[in-house]
C-alpha cells in the first residue's frame, strides 16, 4: 500500500543527495511543486533523467541541485531556450553540468527496459548521427536471426521516480488521463516512487484512457492541488502559456533568477508555481 | 482576381501544407509543421491524420494546439497513447507517411543539426534543444519535409553536429545506414524549394516562392546551390489559404506557438 | 480507410494457401466466425500463430487447413486437451502438422517486435528449459552493457491478422474494450488485417479500457455479430461455457468432428458457433 | 468442536490459500489456484492482489472466474492491460509475489512439465497444452507454489520434458541460470506439503494432511522421498474456510473450472 505523505515529508525521505531522480511528464502533468520541493530541501549532486528537460528543471539546475542531466529534448516549449541549463552547460555556472544525451526514441526505450527489468533495450535509432559517439550509453547489436544491425540503449532505474497525476485513491491507487507521456513506464523503473495528485478520493471512476497505478508499485503519494503548475492537469486546470513566455525573461538573468528562487522557492512555504 | 498580400512566412506554411496528401498520416511537431497541417486538414486534405509524438493518434483539434502536449490533442485523439507505444509501434514500423522536420542547420543533403553550434560538443558556442523525436522521425518516416527559413548560418557548408540523417554524404547512404524512410523530399522555404537530385540526392532549387530570385536564394545558402535550369514559382496562397491560416494564428494570439 | 467487406469476401480476398494467418483472442472476443469461413473456403497449408489455440484452431487443424502451429499453450481452456491438434500431432491426422512452440511471455514478445517493426525481442525467459533444443526461434543475446545473457525470439509478422471487436465506425475504425490481450500488436504486426465486430456504428464513444485501431492501419472490416460465440463480446454476450465441454467430445472422435464439420460449417451458410 | 468432514482436494485448496500473504501480488491460473486466491482474499488475506495472465491488474471478482479471461476479472479489475504489458512490465521485473504452478509432471527439485508425456518430442505419447505462462512464471515471480495431486505417474524421478525450471537439479542452478525468483518455495498436494531442503534444495515431506500417512505419500512418489524427522500435521479446514470454499465453487456450478 502506498502511503500518503505530506510533500515535504515525502522529499525528505525519498530523495536523497546524490540520486538519479526522474520529474516526468511530457508537457501535460508536470510536477513542479515536487521540484520546487526538491529545490527548497537543497538537495544536491542528482542525476536528472527526462526526456523532456523544461522549466522546473532549468530551475533544478540553476539552483545547483544536480551533477548529471540525462535527456532528449531541454527546452521552453513553444519558446525557445532554457537559459539556466545553457549556462550551467556552457559556463559550469552555478555548477558543471554532464550530460547525457539521446533521442526521444531512444529514452522512451531506456524507460521501457527500465520498467521490464531488462538492462536493455533495442531500437531503429541513431543511425548515421553524431550523437553515439559523445555516450556510451548507445551502442549497436546484431539481431541473432536476421543478422541486421540495430541500437542497443541502457535501461534507466532511476533512484526515485517522480510523477504527477489527477487522482489517487486512499489506498494510494493513482488514475491520470489525457497525455500520459512515460510515466507509467518512470515509476515502474524507478526504485522508489512518489506520486503527487491533485486530490484524493474515496474511489477511482474508470474514465477512458486512463492509466492506473496501483498502490502496491507506489511508494508515497502526496496531494498537491496545483502541482503541476505552470503546466496543466486536464480536467482540473489550464496550461499557463504565458508563464512559459516570462520564464525565458526570469531565466535568461542570473540575478533575476536567484531573485525568483529566494522570493517564490525558498521564500515561500509551497510556491504557487 | 488580383492575389491576396501575403508574407513570405505564410507561403512557407502554405508550401508546407500543400505538400501534405489527403489521407496521410502526418508525425506532426508544434509551430509552423503544426499549423501547416491544420491547415491542410482544414483545405484539400479533410482526411489527413494527425500524430503528435505526445502519443495523440488521429487529433483534431479545433484551434491550433499550443504545445506538442495540448489537452486539445488528447481530446480530439482517436487514441491516446503511451510515449513508448508512439515511438515503437508507430513510427519505428514506417506507418507514418510524412514527418516535419525544422532545425537550426541543415546541408546540401538535408542532414539537419538541432544540438549545438559552435565550438564542439562539451564546450558549444550554443546549445540548442537536442534531438527530441528527430532522428528517428528522420529515418522511419515515408518521407520528411524539411521547413526552415534560409540564411547562410543555417543553410551551411558542414553542419556543427548531426542530429537527424537526410541523405548523408551521397546516394545510397541511407540504405547503407539501414534507414528505410525516402528521406526528406522537399525543403520548403521562405525563398523556395528545395529538393533532392534524382541522382546525387543534393538539395537542389527546383521552385521559387513569388517574388524572390535565384539569387536571393543563392545567397542564403553557405555552398554553392545547385539550381534547377528553370525553377518553377509556388503558385501564390489562395484566398481560402490565408483566410484558414490567419483564422488558425488568430485562435492562439497570446499563447506561444 | 479500411474497407468495410462481407465475411465471405473478406476471407476470399485475404487469406491466401500458405499463408501466415494469427487468429487471435484471449478467451475474450475470439474470432470463431473468421476462422469456420477459412475452413468454408477450404484454405490449405496455412501456417496457424496463436499465443492460446483453443477450440477454433482445433476445428482448423482438424479440417486439414494448417501445415503448421506457432503457439505458446494449446488446450481447451478450462476443460483439458484439444483432441484434434493431438491427433495432428501425435497420428498426422488429416495431415502432419509442425510445431513451434514458445511460452506466453515469448509469444506476446513476438507480436510485439513484430509490431514494432523489429526483427526481434529480449526477454528474461526459457532458462533452464527444454523449450530452446526444439527451435530455432530461441536464441540466446548478451547485453552490450552488462554482458548478462538473455533469451531473443523473432518477430512474427503474419500475412494476416484477425481479431474480433466490440465495434467499428463507418470509416473501419475499430474499437474494443474488456480484455484485449495481444490483439492491437496482432493488427500492427500482419501485413493485412481483418477485424471482425459486433456491429458497425456510426460514432465510435470512448470507454474506459478500450483500444482503438484507427481505420488506416485496418486493411478491412466484417460485421458479424456473434463472430466470437462460444467465446465472449463483453457488453455484448457471455461465453458459452458448455459448449467448450460439449467440444470435448466432438472433438474427441474423428467421425463425429466430420459430422460436425459438414453440418456446422460446410452445411452452414454461415455457422452459429 | 468437532471438525467438519472435508477431502483432501478441499484441504489441498485450503492449504494453498493460507499459504497466500495477506497484501502479496499473486498470478493467479484457473482452476485450483484461482480457487485458492479467491479464498484467500475472503478469508485471512482481504488485500490479496489478484493478477491473471490476461492482463486483469487486482480482479476482484464476486464468483470464481470460470476461465482466466473471464469478464468478470476485467469488469473488476483496477487496471485492464495488454497481455504483452503483463508479462514485460508486471510479471518479469519480478513485482509479483507468488505465483501457481501445476503440471502433469513434477520432479525432486520441483521442475515441471506440461508439454509432452512419453516418446520424444516430435512423436509423443501425449500431447500436454504446453508452457503457456509458466516458464516466465517459475522464473520471477517472488516465490512459487506448486499445487499437484500426488501419484506416482506424476511425482516422477525424471521429467519427459523441463517445462519450467524449480531449482533444477541442485541448489545454485538457479542463481547459475539468471532465474531471480527464489523457486517454488512449497508443492501442496492432497497427501501433505513438500518443502525444499535448505541445504539441497531436494523435495521434503513436512506437513502431511490430515488422516494421511509418511508411507502413503512414499508410494505416490516415483523417487525416494525424503521426509522430514517429524512432520507436522496440517491444521484441518475452518468451518468458515470450508464455508467460503463450497459457497465459492457453488458459484460455478455447471461451468467449467
Amino acid at each position: 500500500m502506498a502511503r500518503i505523505l505530506q510533500l515535504d515529508e515525502a522529499i525528505a525521505e525519498l530523495v536523497h543527495d546524490g540520486d538519479a531522480v526522474a520529474l516526468e511528464g511530457f508537457t501535460h502533468l508536470i510536477p513542479v511543486a515536487a521540484g520546487h520541493e526538491i529545490i527548497r530541501q537543497r538537495r544536491k549532486d542528482l542525476t536528472l533523467i527526462r526526456m523532456t528537460p523544461d522549466i522546473v528543471y532549468d530551475q533544478l539546475i540553476g539552483a545547483g541541485c544536480a551533477r548529471k542531466l540525462i535527456f532528449s529534448w531541454g527546452g521552453n516549449p513553444g519558446v525557445g531556450s532554457l537559459h539556466r541549463f545553457r549556462d550551467a552547460i556552457q559556463n559550469s555556472w552555478p555548477v558543471p553540468l554532464e550530460i547525457e544525451e539521446h533521442s526521444h526514441a531512444g529514452m522512451a526505450n531506456r524507460y521501457a527496459a527500465g520498467a521490464s527489468g531488462l538492462p536493455f533495450a533495442v531500437l531503429r535509432g541513431y543511425a548515421g548521427t553524431d550523437l553515439p559517439e559523445q555516450t556510451d550509453t548507445i551502442k549497436t547489436i546484431e539481431c541473432p536471426f536476421t543478422g541486421e544491425r540495430l541500437a542497443a540503449v541502457p535501461a534507466v532505474n532511476p533512484d526515485v521516480g517522480i510523477i504527477h497525476a489527477q487522482q489517487a485513491d486512499r489506498a494510494g491507487s493513482v488514475q491520470m488521463w489525457g497525455i500520459t507521456g512515460v510515466q507509467k513506464e518512470t515509476v515502474l523503473a524507478s526504485a522508489r516512487s512518489l506520486v503527487t495528485v491533485e486530490e484524493i478520493v474515496d474511489e477511482l471512476t474508470p474514465r477512458p484512457g486512463a492509466v492506473v497505478l496501483p498502490q502496491w508499485v507506489v511508494t508515497a503519494v502526496a496531494e498537491v492541488p496545483g502541482g503541476a503548475v505552470p503546466s496543466y492537469a486536464q480536467g482540473y486546470y489550464e496550461r499557463d502559456n504565458a508563464y512559459y513566455q516570462q520564464w525565458d525573461l526570469i531565466g535568461r538573468d542570473r540575478e533575476q533568477f536567484e531573485s525568483w528562487l529566494e522570493t517564490e522557492v525558498f521564500g515561500a512555504e509551497r510556491s504557487t508555481r | 482576381m488580383s492575389s491576396p498580400e501575403f508574407t513570405a512566412d505564410e507561403m512557407m506554411t502554405i508550401g508546407a501544407a500543400r505538400s501534405l496528401r489527403d489521407g496521410a498520416a502526418c508525425f506532426v511537431g508544434i509551430g509552423l509543421p503544426s499549423t501547416a497541417a491544420n491547415l491542410a486538414r482544414r483545405t484539400h486534405a479533410p482526411n489527413l491524420v494527425l500524430i503528435y509524438e505526445s502519443g495523440t493518434l488521429g487529433a483534431k483539434p479545433g484551434r491550433l494546439p499550443l504545445s506538442i502536449g495540448d489537452g486539445v490533442l488528447a481530446d480530439t485523439a482517436d487514441s491516446v497513447i503511451s510515449v513508448p507505444e508512439i515511438f515503437n509501434y508507430w513510427l519505428q514500423p514506417g506507418r507514418i507517411d510524412t514527418g516535419f522536420l525544422g532545425g537550426a542547420q541543415v546541408d546540401r543533403f538535408g542532414n539537419i543539426n538541432t544540438t549545438v553550434i559552435g565550438g564542439d560538443y562539451a564546450n558549444p558556442k550554443v546549445r540548442l534543444p537536442g534531438a527530441g523525436g528527430a532522428p528517428e522521425i528522420a529515418a522511419s518516416c515515408g518521407e520528411v519535409l524539411i521547413v526552415m527559413r534560409m540564411s547562410p548560418r543555417s543553410f551551411v557548408e558542414k553542419l556543427d553536429f548531426i542530429t537527424s540523417v537526410g541523405y548523408g554524404t551521397a546516394k545510397g547512404d541511407r540504405e547503407a545506414l539501414g534507414l528505410r524512410g525516402r528521406g526528406p523530399v522537399k525543403v520548403i522555404t521562405d525563398l523556395g524549394v528545395l529538393e533532392p537530385d534524382a541522382d546525387t540526392c543534393e538539395l537542389t532549387l527546383t521552385q521559387l516562392s513569388p517574388g524572390a530570385t535565384v539569387e536571393q536564394a543563392r545567397e542564403a545558402v553557405g555552398w554553392p546551390l545547385k539550381v534547377l535550369d528553370e525553377p518553377t514559382v509556388q503558385q501564390t496562397p489562395t484566398e481560402t489559404e490565408l483566410k484558414v491560416l490567419r483564422e488558425l494564428k488568430a485562435t492562439i494570439a497570446g499563447g506561444t506557438e
